[in-house]
C-alpha cells in the first residue's frame, strides 16, 4: 500500500480518481443492462404509483374471502412450522460450516473455499432445478418442501454467519488465544458470545424469509399456504390471494418486531 | 430464434416511441397448446406484419395469469390461450373476443376438440368397472394428480366431470387433500401428471391426449375411445425412461375445445382485427410448415395437421357457450 | 529456577506489510520475580514486542527463549500450553463484551480445561469463587454481573488485569496495564503485580508511558526507540541522559532506520 | 437517537453468598436459551409431525442419484441452441444488475431513515414495517401488477424485482448501519457534524464491507429471481428456457446444462466478491 | 469576555437505566483562558460529566451553562452549532478506522460546512494544508496517509487531538487524551493545550488520571468521587488530604449513596 504522497492534494485527487472509475463503471454497467433487456428507467418508474393503485384495488380482501379464512390459518400454520424446523436445522449446520469456513476461524483455508463454493452451490441452484431434483425423488409432500427450504436456507446462513464471524474484532479472539485456549474454546467462549446477537437476528430472519419463499416453494410441492394462494391466483379469486399476502404480512411483521425485541433483550 | 425477436422488435419500437402504439404485441403461454416453437412464432410474426404492415412484437409468458392479464387490460393486442384461460380473459373485459381455431380434421368446428382423460393404472382397472364399463364412481378417497390447477384438460374439465358426477358443490373440496381425496397431487404438466399415475404416486391422473402422445401408444383400442388401454412407448424420454411397459387405462374422456386465437377489441383496430383474422383462416396460412406440421410429417410444429382439409377457422364467443358453462360464468 | 526460567528475546526482527520495519534486532533479558519495563515513545514498537513474546504475531526472525526453549520453534499444540502460563493484559482490553465480568475472568482458565468444559464453559464452584475474589482483589466486587460494555474504561481493565491473574501465570505481559487507571487503582494493581513476580517468581513483562511508575516498581528497564533496543539496565540506572536517549525524536521518525544500541 | 443510550444493567440478583453454588445466568443468557430452547422444540414438533408422504427412502435416494447423474453427468443443450441460452442468460444477468443497482441506490437512502441510530423510532418502525409488508407480497404478485400497468416485457420484470431487492436492502443497510460503533458517530456528532455528512463520511466508510457483502447476496437472489421471474414478466431470458425444459419436457439434460451456466455465473460472483470483501477488510 | 464565556455546571444530575446514580448534582465552573482539571477514581463519572456537557448523553436534571446560554435548552440545530465550537478528544479515540489519519483530521471541518460540501467531503487546499501542519505538530506527520486502525494507540490518541484543534473549537473536552501517551508526547499534547487556552482564550476540560500532570498544568481543579463533587480549587490548593478525599474508598461502593461535598 502506498502510504507517502506529495501532498494532500495529490491524495485527495487519487481517492476521487478512484471514486470516478467506480462510478463511471456502475454507470457503464448500468446502461449496458438497460440496452440488453430494454429497460426504460423513467417511463416505468413515473408508473409505479399506478400499479399500486392496481394492486389494492384488486387484492384487497373481500367480505368472501373471510370464508376462506379456515383453510388459510390452518395452513398457515403449517407452513410456519416447516419455516421454523427447516431453518433451526440449516442454522444447527450453517454455523457450523460457518465457523469451519470463516477466514478467522478455519481450521485449513481448503476447507474455507470448499465451504464457500459449496453454499454458493445450494443457494444457486434455482428454484426449479430444486423443485426437479426433490419432486421427482421425495414426491409431492411437506417433507420435499422442507427439503428445498432446508437446502436453501443452509446455503445462505453458512454465507451469511461465515461473514458475521469474519467481521469480528480479531483482537478479541487474541486475547483468549493469548490465555491458551484452544481452537473450540476460543470459537464457543469468543466467537459465538460477540456473534450471538447477530446470528439470532439472522436465524429470525430466515423464518420470515422461509416463510415467504415457503408461497414458492408450496406452489412445487403443492402444499401449505404457498399452494393455497396460488390456488385462489391461478382461479382468480384475488380477494383471497390478497388475504393470505394480507396474513403472511402480518406474520412477517410480527417475526420482524419480536426480532428487534429479542436482539435488544440478548444484547 | 424468439429471443432475438424480442430484441429487434422492442428496439425499433424504442427509437420511433410514435410506432408504440401501432405495435402490436401478441403474447403465449406456453400451456397445452403454445409451446416453445420458436420457429413456428417466427413465421407468425412475419405473417401478422404482412397482413397488417405493422410491427409485432412477440411476448411469451410462463405465468398463465400474466397472460391473461395482459390481454384482458389491452397491454397485448392478441394472444393465442387455452379454452379455460379464454373465458377467465373474457370475464374479466368484454373486449376479449376469440377469431380463431383449429379446426377438426374435415376443417369444421364441429369436432374441434381434443380429449381430457382420467385414467388409472391398468392393473386397477378392475376396482374402477361400473358392470362393464368404467366409471368414475370409485374415485373418491383415491389419491388424484391433476395438471395444475390453470389447465383446461388437466384440471378445469375433469374436476367440472367429477362435480358433475359426484354433484358436488364447492370446487374447493376437490383440490384439498382427505377432503374428496384422500391426496392431491399435481404433475405441474400433463407429463407430471401422467408419471405420478405410473409411478403409483396417485391412484388416478387427468390430462389430455395431445401432450402424451410422444411418450405413450394405445395398445389396445385407440385415443379416442373409453376404455381403452395405453402402454408408455419402449422409446419414450425422460421422464418415462423408467417406465417403459407400463399400462394404463382411461376411465373417463371428455371432449375439450381448441383454445382460440384472442384479440382486444379495443386495443386492435378494426381494420387489424378483421386483417389478422382474415390472414389466419386462409388457405395459405394452414399450409405454411413453420406453422402446421404437414400431414406425415413428424416435425413438431405450433399446430399438427392430420388432413389437408385442417386449419384455422373463425370462432364466436357462442361457440365456447359449453367452456362458460364448465367454468361457470 | 531462577536461570532456567529466564526469558531471552534475542535478534527479533518485525516489519508489518513489506516495508514498514518495526522492530529491529531487538536484545533483551527478563529475569523471574522480577518486573521488567519496556519504555518509550508512542509507536516505538512496545506493543509488537509483547505479542511477539506470545507469538500472537509472527515476527521475521530472531529467538524468543523461555526456560531455554525457543516459542518460535513450538507446533501449536505446545504454543497453547506455553500460552496457558502467560497472561496477557492488552491496552484495549480486549474483552469478550457481551459476557459479563465473572465470565470474562473466568476465561482465564480455559487453557487449563479440556476442550469440552471449556465450551461449554463448565467452570467449578471453586474456580467461580476465585474469579469473584480476584475481581473483589482489583476493586470490581460489585461489577462481577454486569456485562463488559457497560463498563468504564478502567473497570475494563482491571477486569482484564483479574482474567491474566487467573490463569497462574509463570508470566505475565502487559500492555500499558495502568493507562486507564487512577493513582489509587494504579498502586493497587502495580503492587499486585510486583507482590506476585516476588512471591510466584513470575517474570512480569510491562509496557509503560508513565515513567515515574516504571521507576518506582520495575527492577529493570528495557527502553526503545523506533523498533531499536536503545536502554537495557536497572531501573536505578535510568536517568536523565538515559531517557532522552529512549524519548528522542519521538516517532515522526519512527520509519527511518535509526541503529543505535 | 444515539444520546438515550441508557441501558439497564441487566443483572439477576446476586447470588446469595450461602449457598455454594454460584450461579452466572444473567436475564439475557436466560432470554437468549428459551428462545433457542423454543425454536428447537418446535422444530422437534413439526418434524415429528411432517407428512412424509408414505416416503420409502433408499428408493427416494437411488431416484435421485439418477436425476442428478442425467442431470450434471449428462448436460446438453436440449432442443434449444448455445447461442439462444447464452443470450438468454446475459439477459437474465443483465436483469440482475439493474435490479441490484436500483435497488441499492434507493434502498441505501431509505435505510438512513430506517436505521435506529440515526433516525427517531417511529421513523424506522413505520419504515421497517412498510418493507417487511413489500417483502411479503410474492414477486409474482409484484411482475402481475406491473405487466398490467405497463406491458409485458422488461419494463416489468426490472420495476417488479425492485421492489423487493429494495425492501430486503434496507432491512440490510439499516442493520448494517445499526452496528456501527455510536462511538465514531458520536465523535462527528460532537463536533457539530450534521446528518448527511455523518452518514457518508463516517457511516458510509465504515460499513463498505457489509454494505458490499449484501449488495452481492442480494445480487444471487435478484439473479434467481430474475431467472424464476423474469421468464413470467416476458422478459424472455434464461428462466424460459429453464421453465420449458423443466416443467414442460422434464428434460433433466438441458435442465442440468442451465444449472451449470447460472453456477459459472455464480461462481464469478462469489470470486469478486471474495476478493472486493478481502480488499475492503484488510487491515495489514 | 473571560467572564460571559465560561462554562458553569449546576446542579447535574445523571442516572444510567432506573438506579444507577452516575451524577449527583454536579456543580462546577470552568474559566476561558485557564486548563480545568476534572480528577477522580476510576468509574466516579469524570466520562459522564464531558459527554454532558455537549449533551452526548442526556442528562437527568440540571443546568449548563456556556455564555449564560443553558446546551441543555437548545434545539437541534443550535446545539450543532455550539457543538462545532466544542473540541472533544475521546478515551478511546473513536476515529473512523477504515479513513487515513488525514482524513480523520479534516473532520473536524465537517461542521462548518454545508451539508452538500460535508457529505462529499470536498476540502479547500487552506483545510488539506491545516491539517497537515497540525498533524505535524503532534508529530505524526508520516503517518497521514495511514489507515487509522494501523496506528499505535498514542498515534491514534494525537489524530484525534488533532482533529479536535481542526475545529477552531472555544472549548475543548477531553477524556484522558494522555492516557496511552508517552511521557514526551504527554508533554506536547499538555503544552499545546495550555497554550491554546492562553492564547485563544478557550475554556479545556481535561479529565485526567495522572496527579501530577494535573498538578502542573492545570490551573483549575475539580475532585469527583461516585459521581459527586468533592473538591474544586486551583491546583496548587491540592494537597494530599484533598488527594485522599478525592480518591478514598476507590469505586467498589460507586453506586452506594455518598453525600459529601
Ligand atoms: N497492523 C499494523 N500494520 C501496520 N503497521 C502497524 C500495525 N500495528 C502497528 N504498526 C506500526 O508499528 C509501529 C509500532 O507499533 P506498536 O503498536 O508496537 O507501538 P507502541 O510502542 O505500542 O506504541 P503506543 O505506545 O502508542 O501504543 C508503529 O509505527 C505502528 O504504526
Ligand atoms: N452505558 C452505561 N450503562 C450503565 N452504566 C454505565 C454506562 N456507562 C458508564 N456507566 C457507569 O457509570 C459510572 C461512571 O462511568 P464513567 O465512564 O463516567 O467513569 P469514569 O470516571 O470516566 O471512569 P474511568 O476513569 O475508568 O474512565 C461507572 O460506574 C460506570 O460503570
Ligand atoms: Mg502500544
Ligand atoms: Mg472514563
Amino acid at each position: 500500500m502506498k502510504t507517502n504522497y506529495r501532498s494532500p492534494q495529490q491524495f485527495f485527487r487519487q481517492r476521487q480518481l478512484r471514486l470516478w472509475v467506480v462510478l463511471i463503471i456502475l454507470i457503464a454497467i448500468y446502461w449496458l443492462s438497460m440496452a440488453i433487456v430494454s429497460f426504460q428507467t423513467i417511463p416505468s418508474i413515473v408508473k409505479v404509483p399506478a400499479g399500486l393503485v392496481w394492486l389494492f384495488k384488486n387484492f384487497v380482501p373481500t367480505q368472501r374471502s373471510i370464508s376462506y379464512l379456515g383453510p388459510i390459518l390452518y395452513q398457515l400454520w403449517r407452513t410456519l412450522l416447516v419455516a421454523v424446523s427447516s431453518t433451526i436445522c440449516a442454522s444447527f449446520f450453517g454455523l457450523i460450516f460457518a465457523i469451519l469456513g470463516a477466514k478467522t476461524t478455519t481450521p485449513s483455508p481448503i476447507l474455507r473455499v470448499v465451504i464457500r463454493f459449496g453454499a454458493s452451490l445450494l443457494r444457486n441452484i434455482p428454484v426449479v432445478a430444486w423443485s426437479m431434483i426433490l419432486l421427482f425423488s421425495f414426491k409431492q409432500s411437506d417433507f420435499t418442501g422442507f427439503l428445498a427450504l432446508f437446502f436453501m436456507t443452509l446455503g445462505y446462513l453458512t454465507r451469511a454467519f461465515t461473514e458475521t464471524i469474519e467481521d469480528l474484532d480479531g483482537e478479541k479472539l487474541q486475547a483468549l488465544q493469548a490465555v491458551g485456549a484452544n481452537y473450540f474454546q476460543c470459537v464457543f467462549c469468543g466467537v459465538l458470545p460477540e456473534v450471538a446477537s447477530t446470528l439470532t437476528s439472522w436465524v429470525l430472519y430466515m423464518i420470515e424469509n422461509n416463510l415467504r419463499d415457503a408461497t414458492l416453494v408450496g406452489i412445487l410441492t403443492g402444499t401449505g399456504v404457498g399452494f393455497l394462494f396460488d390456488h385462489y391466483f391461478k382461479s382468480f379469486r384475488y380477494d383471497a390471494a390478497g388475504l393470505i399476502v394480507l396474513l403472511i404480512a402480518i406474520l412477517v411483521i410480527l417475526l420482524e418486531l419480536s426480532s428487534t425485541q429479542i436482539r435488544r433483550a440478548i444484547a | 430464434g424468439c429471443a432475438s425477436g424480442t430484441a429487434t422488435g422492442t428496439k425499433s419500437d424504442s427509437s420511433a416511441s410514435k410506432d408504440k402504439d401501432k405495435a402490436i404485441t401478441v403474447v403465449f403461454y406456453p400451456n397445452e397448446s403454445a409451446k416453445s416453437f420458436s420457429g413456428s412464432r417466427d413465421a407468425l410474426k412475419k405473417s401478422i406484419e404482412k397482413a397488417t404492415g405493422k410491427t409485432v412484437k412477440l411476448q411469451t409468458t410462463t405465468d398463465y395469469n400474466v397472460a391473461i392479464q395482459a390481454i384482458a387490460s389491452g397491454k397485448a393486442q392478441v394472444a393465442y390461450m387455452g379454452a379455460n384461460g379464454y373465458i377467465q380473459a373474457n370475464h374479466i373485459s368484454k373486449d376479449v373476443q376469440p377469431f380463431a381455431a383449429q379446426s377438426d380434421a374435415e376443417g369444421s368446428l364441429k369436432k374441434a376438440t381434443y380429449n381430457s382423460y382420467i385414467m388409472v393404472q391398468q392393473k386397477d382397472a378392475d376396482k374402477y368397472k361400473d358392470g362393464d364399463k368404467y366409471s368414475i364412481k370409485n374415485i373418491k378417497g383415491k389419491k388424484m394428480s391433476y395438471v395444475s390447477n390453470s389447465s383446461t384438460s388437466g384440471f378445469l374439465v375433469p374436476t367440472a366431470e367429477i362435480k358433475r358426477e359426484f354433484n358436488v358443490k364447492d370446487e374447493d373440496k376437490l383440490t384439498q387433500n382427505g377432503q374428496f381425496f384422500s391426496k392431491v397431487l399435481y404433475g405441474g404438466s400433463h407429463q407430471g401428471s401422467a408419471v405420478n399415475l405410473l409411478k403409483g404416486d396417485a391412484d388416478v391422473a387427468a390430462f389430455d391426449d395431445g401432450d402424451l402422445m410422444p411418450y405413450l401408444k394405445p395398445s389396445e383400442g385407440s385415443w379416442d375411445k373409453l376404455g381403452s388401454t395405453f402402454e408408455v412407448k419402449d422409446d419414450a424420454e425422460a421422464p418415462f425412461t423408467d417406465l417403459k411397459g407400463k399400462k394404463v387405462v382411461n376411465i373417463a374422456m371428455m371432449p375439450v375445445q381448441q383454445g382460440p386465437w384472442v384479440y382486444n377489441t379495443k386495443s386492435l383496430s378494426k381494420d387489424d382485427q378483421e386483417k389478422i383474422a382474415k390472414e389466419f383462416t386462409s388457405k395459405e396460412f394452414a399450409s405454411n410448415k413453420e406453422i402446421f406440421s404437414q400431414p406425415g410429417s413428424k416435425a413438431a410444429k405450433l399446430f399438427q395437421r392430420k388432413t389437408d382439409k385442417q386449419q384455422l377457422i373463425k370462432v364466436t364467443d357462442k361457440w365456447y357457450e359449453p367452456t362458460h358453462k364448465l367454468v361457470g360464468y | 529456577m531462577k536461570g532456567t526460567a529466564m526469558l531471552k528475546v534475542i535478534e527479533l526482527d518485525k516489519t508489518y506489510g513489506q516495508d514498514k520495519h518495526s522492530l529491529k534486532s531487538v536484545n533483551f533479558t527478563a529475569q523471574p520475580g522480577e518486573v521488567t519495563a519496556i519504555i518509550g515513545p508512542s509507536g516505538a514498537g512496545k506493543t509488537t514486542i509483547l505479542r511477539s513474546v506470545n507469538q500472537l504475531i509472527r515476527d521475521n526472525g530472531g529467538q524468543i527463549l523461555l526456560d531455554d526453549e525457543d516459542i518460535r520453534q513450538a507446533n501449536k499444540k505446545e504454543l497453547r500450553k506455553i500460552r496457558h502460563h502467560i497472561g496477557m493484559i492488552f491496552q484495549n482490553y480486549n474483552l469478550i463484551s457481551p459476557l459479563t465480568a465473572l465470565e470474562n475472568v473466568l476465561h482465564g482458565r480455559l487453557g487449563a480445561k479440556s476442550t469440552m468444559a471449556g465450551m461449554l464453559g463448565l467452570y467449578s464452584n471453586a474456580e467461580k469463587a476465585e474469579a469473584l475474589e480476584l475481581l473483589a482483589e482489583v476493586g470490581l466486587k460489585d461489577y462481577a454481573y454486569q456485562r463488559c460494555d457497560q463498563l468504564s474504561g478502567g473497570q475494563q481493565q482491571r477486569v482484564g488485569i483479574a482474567r491474566a491473574l487467573m490463569q497462574h501465570p509463570k508470566m505475565i505481559l502487559c500492555d500499558e496495564p495502568i493507562a486507564s487507571l487512577d493513582p489509587k487503582s494504579t498502586r493497587t494493581v502495580m503492587d499486585i503485580l510486583r507482590r506476585l513476580a516476588k512471591e510466584k517468581q513470575l517474570i512480569i513483562l510491562i509496557n509503560l508511558h508513565q515513567i515515574d511508575v516504571a521507576r518506582e516498581y520495575a527492577d529493570h528497564i528495557v527502553g526503545i526507540n523506533s523498533g531499536a533496543i536503545v536502554f537495557e539496565g536497572p531501573s536505578q540506572s535510568v536517568d536523565d541522559t538515559v531517557l532522552q536517549k529512549i524519548y528522542r525524536q519521538a516517532d515522526s521518525t519512527a520509519t527511518v532506520t535509526a541503529n543505535e544500541n | 437517537m444515539i444520546e438515550n443510550s441508557s441501558t439497564t444493567p441487566k443483572t439477576l440478583p446476586q447470588p446469595n453468598p450461602k449457598t455454594k453454588r454460584i450461579s452466572m445466568m444473567t436475564r439475557p443468557r436466560l432470554i437468549l436459551r428459551t428462545v433457542l430452547g423454543g425454536l428447537t422444540l418446535v422444530t422437534l414438533y413439526s418434524l415429528l409431525t411432517l407428512n412424509t408422504a408414505n416416503l420409502k427412502l433408499s428408493e427416494a435416494f437411488k431416484s435421485l442419484g439418477t436425476n442428478l447423474h442425467s442431470m450434471f453427468l449428462q448436460p446438453s443443450v436440449g432442443q434449444d441452441s448455445w447461442n439462444l441460452l447464452l443470450t438468454a442468460l446475459t439477459r437474465s444477468v443483465s436483469l440482475a444488475m439493474l435490479t441490484t443497482l436500483l435497488g441499492a441506490l434507493f434502498a441505501f437512502f431509505i435505510a438512513v431513515g430506517a436505521a435506529r441510530n440515526l433516525s427517531p423510532t417511529w421513523l424506522a418502525n413505520t419504515i421497517k414495517a412498510v418493507m417487511a409488508f413489500i417483502r411479503s407480497i410474492p414477486t409474482i404478485l409484484w411482475v402481475l401488477i406491473y405487466s398490467v400497468t405497463m406491458g409485458l416485457g422488461a419494463n416489468a420484470a426490472v420495476v417488479g424485482l425492485t421492489f423487493h431487492s429494495i425492501a430486503y436492502l434496507v432491512k440490510a443497510y439499516s442493520e448494517s448501519i445499526e452496528e456501527t460503533s455510536s462511538d465514531t458517530i458520536e465523535a462527528l456528532k460532537a463536533s457539530g457534524v450534521g446528518f448527511w455528512p455523518i452518514v457518508f463520511q463516517a457511516i458510509l466508510p465504515s460499513i463498505i464491507p457489509a454494505l458490499l457483502s449484501w449488495t452481492f447476496i442480494r445480487f444471487e437472489i435478484n439473479f434467481a429471481n430474475a431467472v424464476a421471474v423474469g421468464a413470467a414478466a416476458g422478459a424472455d431470458d434464461i428462466g424460459y428456457y429453464l421453465f420449458m425444459s423443466g416443467s414442460f419436457y422434464s428434460n433433466f439434460h438441458e435442465v442440468g446444462l442451465i444449472v451449470y451456466l447460472l453456477l459459472g455465473v455464480a461462481v464469478i460472483l462469489e470470486l469478486v466478491s471474495m476478493r472486493l470483501r478481502g480488499h475492503y477488510l484488510q487491515k495489514n
